[in-house]
């Protein structure tokens, strides 16, 4: 089928300060998957946002099967046939599931929610999903960030569109996770229905993708290419302009040795994590593997005493630290980079520079007084080392892109130079550009002889940048090794037994 | 109760000629009240205006009631840089109001103390306003009377005070529990509304459930009163107990008049005194003197007796009864 | 198109945390009607026969009836992200327009009429103001609060309007089974308004709206409409109020509901709502009317002292929380 | 140490754009400011050789000084994300403190340390109840607003309390270069307030704990202990107030500093302070008490009828937020 569904041509959006898209084209065939690449901050998720109605473009048109139309309204796209996922998981909190996925079209009689058809519909739609264990009437605010992920998918799905938008919607999810979403994206495609993919992860357009459009600095730079055939050289070419070999930079070559830095032994939190023990040795970094929801971030967080732990201790340099109090963590010399960035890390309605040093503040103060020049200029240094873009450390990091604010978030914490550093995601959404610079700062971190511990979603990032690897299934540890004599399916099968064995003596 | 201005005014009792109301030099006078928060405090201040009407040499320079000291101290300064000729000051707190009031005085602008007292005779030319205590102890003399008229032995008497946080809400219940006491009685329950209807009813309505039997009720203000009135008929005690009111509406004095309910008398505290005020204020102003009375100056402190309304005497004192 | 392929298997983490956690709403609830339990306690100690009468049980209730019915619209407006400090100032103004003398003349009906349609009008231009003008709530409301009894005074030149229509009165007087018009009207307002919160798309949007207006704006909510309605509806209260309240009184006044926003947003915030909206529970702000007016009926039957019964509401409110958040762990982080 | 390339410093071009984008705070007081503009030139018409005069102006600005030094605090408490409705009874309880007899023995030095201590503990226990009992800050607050003036009628026994030293009535006597002492003392005040809020660490991290209070947790800021800090500086705050109000007023009374929680809360959120935090602009606050003073001044110097001018000023206010809102173009969401 060659006939275009969706055509956009010469889209231009401008905000305050910054021309976000100058002259963008896309077309998009029934029942393909077209993936959208392009470097953080390039237009992605702008371009879908005019797409779904919720911009107004400044110029361009869009030709929706042959017919010109502007969305005005979020509304109008929808009724169109277009679904979108959108980056930034806007669901609201305080709802349930249920009411969420059907939020402004809900199965409804004159006025009043029919409860049972949406409870039924919705279950159904999250099994489609692989994920039958998320209950309809569960609040979303207490979901992980990849629940809300599948929940926003389900939300998608319940308007049998014509034409879905997802972006990033990899980003949170864990391989397993990402597997369910790609025998749905291919039911699909298969009845005809139209795919925008966006992701940073090549591999993945690899696996799902049929053609591929470039996106740089607001402009189309490429569009139509394959998905399969075309070279990642040449895709990274064109997204940044420059090549750059994805590689992960070497490891120390003697493993790092002498007194932990950090000690954790024994650390529970009932229903989350079991007996958690490990060290952190200067200079070393520590990766944590395992599956969304397998609590890894929870005992990060406990390590940092956001989380008070149920048993166990937390010691740096042999003193235990105080349990349940992050300033006393801090204290000690921890820094965490929380997975959320929007709820556990982010000031949105502060300038990027006020974000960047929000942990390092006194170190720019003179009896309480701030050094602002002293600070912006750290903030501007350090923000330049991870390519955000735009530049400038004064604008709000709200109008950041998706991966800036993530660059922001981990920033904070490089700038701090802890003795222990806690990461939880911290790639989440980073192009690849980006990525090799931030692992390299990473190891950089650990060479200057900080403990660095990884917490990823993706495998390979795991087993490339850490040292020693610690596979964590269903809240407890069940493989630990060096990351050299691992490889991807061996902790992945581990991963799987490990919630498979646990499960079932649960049961027991 | 009515609403049309004409009677309005009929009821300040303004339209009976006003003494030596003879013109004279053209003169301002300034007026400030606390905030009409309250049925009394508003007729205050509707009297004032509407007397000032009937002189044809006379402006009055209102300014916006406040209950913030704060507020009332520069309302008054901005009268004083006005120039005015005289002030007629409510103060919301006499005592707070008092240094600012001696300034006016040290201006060489004569000041009416209107009901509120200063704490320093410095501070005005002349007092004008009712008697707090006195108000209660009526209250407690007529409530009294009726007790032993009825020969009830230790009667349940409950009072409903007014604004609590206010000096004169405590003078009032200090002079109706003292003159109770001079009768040997006692009052059984005390609580306070806020002067206004709503509060009236809520209160009230507690009360009398707080008091399975009661002889005499005393409310403090007739405004509040309207919503005592209601709570009492809501609870269909209506001829268990006679009730006596405060400060003298029209519409508590025609109940009177009629004699058909439980509301037996009213002790007079009446707000078409800011009239007076207003008068006097004037010939302050003009330096002229009272006429009638023997003695050319005008008084330095005049004290409206807290008069008790009863269906004997209630027609003297309708045309006062303000709405 | 369903699933062709098995699922994988659920993370159990995630099912053993959602279940281990209450709602907010509820628990707190529960906290408040504990609260309640105690009060009625006390009252039946220290009052005794006085409290625990049906006599007194009814009066309390009509006596909560107005505030609880101008708390109900508050709940709505609060959880969509907004604040009405105009409630009071609008039942003033209602109260004054139904007992003008003009009014009065259309009998029953037309004074009704008159209160209902000042408040909705009032209520509408609020949420005009914020939806479409784009302004702060506090600051339109708080405006509206001055302006709308400042044109009370200007009808009623600041004298209390007594109804003359008997009529009228008979509202406050009338029992359905033995139970008082007022605190029927409130019970049904209550019942209409949960339905409206938790059974329909209205009520769904009212969170969304509250809780992420982006969001809701995305999912293609009129999120602009919908806050208008949810003014307007808080007018409506206060218009149902002020009839109530003109009833009870047998008056009209530009004093009426003195301090009830203050009242009516304490008991919203109390019964469990989040100021900053998006969270709440309205079976939370009618049992919060609840324990505000019981405290105060305790101290009537007791006859205490004002200043006393201030310094005790204080510290009751306080205990009463306190006790809430036991019932409450989701609150529990650690610093 | 962790930046690898040299700080490169925004270039030109950049600076440029961000100077033009201008903060919201500046966009807003801006607003303001014409507004005041506006107020003046009405003054200046309407009142000729009254409003414009150097003795109406000190008046004015004498009128704004308590309530302007309770809004500095205010404001701090607003952009850490809370709100303190008990700082006018912490005025009337600090105020009857310093002037009872006990007090006034020890002169005009121990009635300012009364005062000031009286009003800091009130706000320390609003603080910790909010901070570390983990209450809502309305309902703590809602609660020491009843205690606390509940408290002052009790100790005052409900009548003012004159103060008999004439050394303390000289605090609103005196003047510093022809500037009432009082006015200074606001100045002083705010100026501080403003550094403290906008060059310290304390500052940077009350916008933090208001913007977003987890992630300010997790950055490593004590939350707990920043929450109670800012209610303590409420606190000092009030204290000053009650002193100036005292000296002013010459006497301490139970009712002072009435409906100071609504006139400070409305300065700060007109002034472009958001009511749920993280961002505000101090300079905004002052003006927005600037601009409610004024407008009160020239209804008196206009002589108007209270209820017009109620009208009035409602509508005045809404003119004001929109006449700002043009200044502001920052949040014109598309909706
Ligand atoms: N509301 C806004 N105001 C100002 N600038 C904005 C706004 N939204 C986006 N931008 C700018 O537009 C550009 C494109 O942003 P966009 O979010 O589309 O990037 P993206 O391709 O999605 O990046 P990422 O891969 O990180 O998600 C960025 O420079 C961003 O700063
Ligand atoms: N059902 C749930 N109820 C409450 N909080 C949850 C729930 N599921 C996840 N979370 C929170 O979401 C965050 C993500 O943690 P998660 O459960 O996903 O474990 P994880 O191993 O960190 O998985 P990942 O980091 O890959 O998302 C954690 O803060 C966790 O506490
Ligand atoms: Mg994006
Ligand atoms: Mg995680």
């Amino acid at each position: 089928m060659t006939e275009t569904m969706l055509q956009m041509t010469g889209i231009v959006k401008r905000f305050p300060g910054v021309v976000a898209l100058a002259g963008v084209d896309l077309d998009v065939r029934p029942g393909e998957v077209h993936c959208l690449l392009g470097q953080n901050g390039a237009g992605k998720s702008t371009l879908i946002k005019v797409l779904a109605g919720a911009h107004r473009p400044d110029e361009g048109r869009i030709l929706w099967e042959g017919s010109q139309v502007g969305f005005g309204s979020p509304v109008a796209a929808v009724r169109h046939g277009i679904a979108t996922i959108y980056q930034e998981l806007d669901l609201v909190d305080g709802l349930s599931v249920a009411d969420n996925i059907f939020l402004a079209h809900e199965y409804a009689s004159a006025g009043f929610v029919r409860g049972r058809e949406t409870r039924e519909v919705t279950v159904a739609l999250l099994e489609r999903l692989g994920h039958p264990d998320i209950s309809p009437g569960t609040e979303v605010g207490r979901l992980s960030a990849a629940g809300k992920q599948i929940v926003s998918m389900a939300r998608a799905l319940s308007h049998d569109a014509r034409l879905i938008v997802m972006d990033e919607p990899s980003a949170v999810l864990a391989h397993d996770e990402v597997e369910n979403l790609f025998r749905v994206i291919r039911g699909l495609t298969a009845a005809g229905t139209a795919i925008v993919y966006i992701s940073h992860r090549l591999e993945e357009i690899r696996e799902i993708g049929d053609r591929v459009t470039v996106l740089k600095d607001g402009r189309t730079v490429a569009a139509g290419l394959d998905a399969r055939t075309t070279p990642t050289t040449e895709i990274v070419k064109l997204m940044t302009g420059r090549t750059i070999e994805y590689a992960f930079p070497p490891r120390q070559s003697e493993p790092a040795d002498g007194d932990p830095l950090l000690e954790v032994s024994g650390l529970t939190r009932a229903g989350e994590f079991v007996d958690v023990s490990f060290a952190v040795r200067p200079g070393e970094i520590v990766g944590l593997a395992g599956l969304v929801g397998s609590g890894r971030s929870e005992i990060l967080e406990t390590v940092y005493g956001a989380r008070k732990a149920g048993a166990g201790t937390v010691s740096m340099g042999g003193r235990r630290v105080r349990p349940g109090s992050v300033p006393a963590a801090v204290r000690a010399g921890m820094g965490l980079a929380p997975e959320e960035r929007k709820a556990q890390a982010l000031f949105m309605l502060a300038s990027i520079a006020e974000n960047v040093v929000a942990s390092t503040l006194p170190r720019f103060a003179r009896a309480g007084f701030v050094d602002r020049r002293a600070a912006l200029e750290a903030a501007a240094a350090q923000t330049a080392a991870l390519e955000l873009r735009p530049k400038d450390p004064r604008r709000p990091v709200r109008t950041l892109s998706g991966g800036n604010q993530q660059k922001v978030v981990v920033g904070r914490w490089l700038l701090k130079g802890c003795k222990v550093l806690l990461l939880d995601e911290p790639t989440r959404g980073v192009d690849i550009g980006a990525r090799s610079e931030l692992y390299a700062l990473i190891r950089d971190l650990a060479d200057s002889g900080v403990g660095v511990v990884v917490v990823s979603s993706e495998v390979p990032e795991v087993l490339g940048l850490a040292d020693r690897v610690l596979v964590v299934a269903d809240g407890r540890i069940v493989h630990e090794a060096p990351a050299a004599e691992l490889d991807e399916h061996q902790v992945l099968d581990l991963v799987m037994e490990g919630s498979a064995v646990i499960t079932k003596e649960d049961v027991v | 109760t009515s609403n049309s201005p004409k009677e309005a005014e009929g009821s300040t009792g303004a339209t009976n000629a006003p003494a030596a109301a003879a013109e004279g030099p053209a003169v301002t006078i300034g007026f400030s009240a606390p905030a009409a928060d309250h049925g009394w405090i508003a007729a205050v201040t509707t009297n004032a205006v509407a007397r000032a009407k009937l002189y044809k040499d006379l402006t009055l320079e209102a300014t916006e009631g406040t209950n913030d000291p704060a507020q009332q101290i520069s309302a008054v300064k901005s009268l004083i840089a006005k120039k005015v000729d005289a002030l007629v000051i409510l103060p919301f707190d006499g005592k707070a109001l008092t240094e600012v009031a001696k300034e006016a005085m040290a201006a060489g602008i004569p000041v009416v103390n209107l009901d509120r007292a200063f704490s320093s005779p410095l501070a005005s030319h002349t007092f004008i306003g009712g008697d707090n205590y006195g108000m209660g102890v009526s209250a407690g003399n007529f409530i009294a009377a009726q007790m032993k008229a009825k020969n009830i032995g230790n009667p349940v008497i409950v009072e409903i005070a007014g604004l609590d946080n206010l000096e004169l809400t405590q003078d009032r219940s200090k002079g109706f529990k003292e003159a109770l006491a001079s009768h040997g009685l006692k009052v059984t329950a005390r609580q306070a509304a806020e002067f206004t209807a709503a509060t009236g009813q809520k209160v009230a309505s507690q009360v009398l459930q707080a008091n399975t039997k009661i002889d005499a009720l005393w409310n403090h203000d007739d405004d509040q009163g309207i919503g005592v009135e209601a709570a009492i008929k809501q609870s269909g005690r209506t001829d268990e107990f006679i009730m006596v009111g405060g400060a003298g509406s029209k519409h508590v004095m025609d109940l009177i008049k009629a004699d058909k309910s439980f509301v037996k008398a009213t002790v007079l505290y009446n707000p078409s005194m800011s009239g007076s005020a207003i008068s006097l204020g004037r010939l302050l102003a003009q330096k002229k003197g009272l006429s009638d009375l023997v003695e050319q100056e005008i008084p330095a402190s005049i004290t409206t007796y807290s008069a008790t309304v009863t269906k004997e005497n209630v027609d003297s004192y309708l045309p006062i009864g303000f709405a | 198109m369903t699933a062709t392929e098995p699922a994988t298997a659920p993370d159990a983490p995630v099912l053993r945390r959602a279940a281990r956690l209450g709602s907010l709403g509820e628990a707190r609830n529960l906290g408040l009607i504990i609260v309640l339990v105690l009060l009625t306690v006390v009252g039946a100690i220290t009052a005794p026969g006085l409290f625990l009468t049906w006599g007194n049980l009814l009066n309390l209730l009509t006596t909560a009836s107005v505030i609880g019915v101008v708390t109900v619209g508050m709940t709505f407006v609060i959880i969509a992200g907004g604040i009405d400090l105009s409630v009071g100032a609008i039942i003033a103004l209602a109260s004054v327009w139904c007992t003008t003398l003009a009014s009065q003349g259309y009998g029953i009906g037309g004074m009704i009429f008159a209160a209902m349609a000042v408040a909705t009008i009032v209520g509408a231009v609020n949420g005009a103001l914020i939806a479409y003008g784009r302004m702060v709530p506090f600051i339109v409301t708080l405006a509206m609060y001055v302006s709308a009894r400042g044109l009370a005074e200007q009808i009623s030149g600041r004298r209390s309007q007594i109804v003359s229509d008997p009529a009228f009165a008979q509202i406050a007087f009338n029992k359905v089974l033995g139970i008082p018009l007022l605190v029927v009207i409130l019970a049904v307002v209550a019942v209409v308004g949960w339905v409206l919160l938790n059974r329909t798309t209205f009520g769904r949007r009212t969170f969304a709206v509250g809780g992420n207006a982006e969001a809701a704006r995305l999912a293609g909510i009129d999120v602009r409409r919908h806050t208008l309605l949810v003014y307007v509806l808080s007018g409506v209260c206060c218009g149902i109020g002020a009839v109530m309240l003109t009833a009870l009184t047998n008056t009209g006044a530009s004093t009426h509901g003195m301090l009830y926003e203050l009242d009516a947003i304490a008991a919203v915030i109390i019964g469990g709502t989040l100021l900053t909206g998006g969270r709440g529970s309205l079976v939370g702000s009618i049992l919060g009317v609840l324990v505000f007016t019981t405290i105060t009926n305790l101290f009537i039957l007791n006859n205490l002292e004002t200043p006393i019964q201030n310094i005790a509401k204080g510290a009751i409110i306080v205990a009463a929380v306190l006790l809430q958040r036991r019932g409450d762990r989701r609150n529990a982080v650690t610093h």
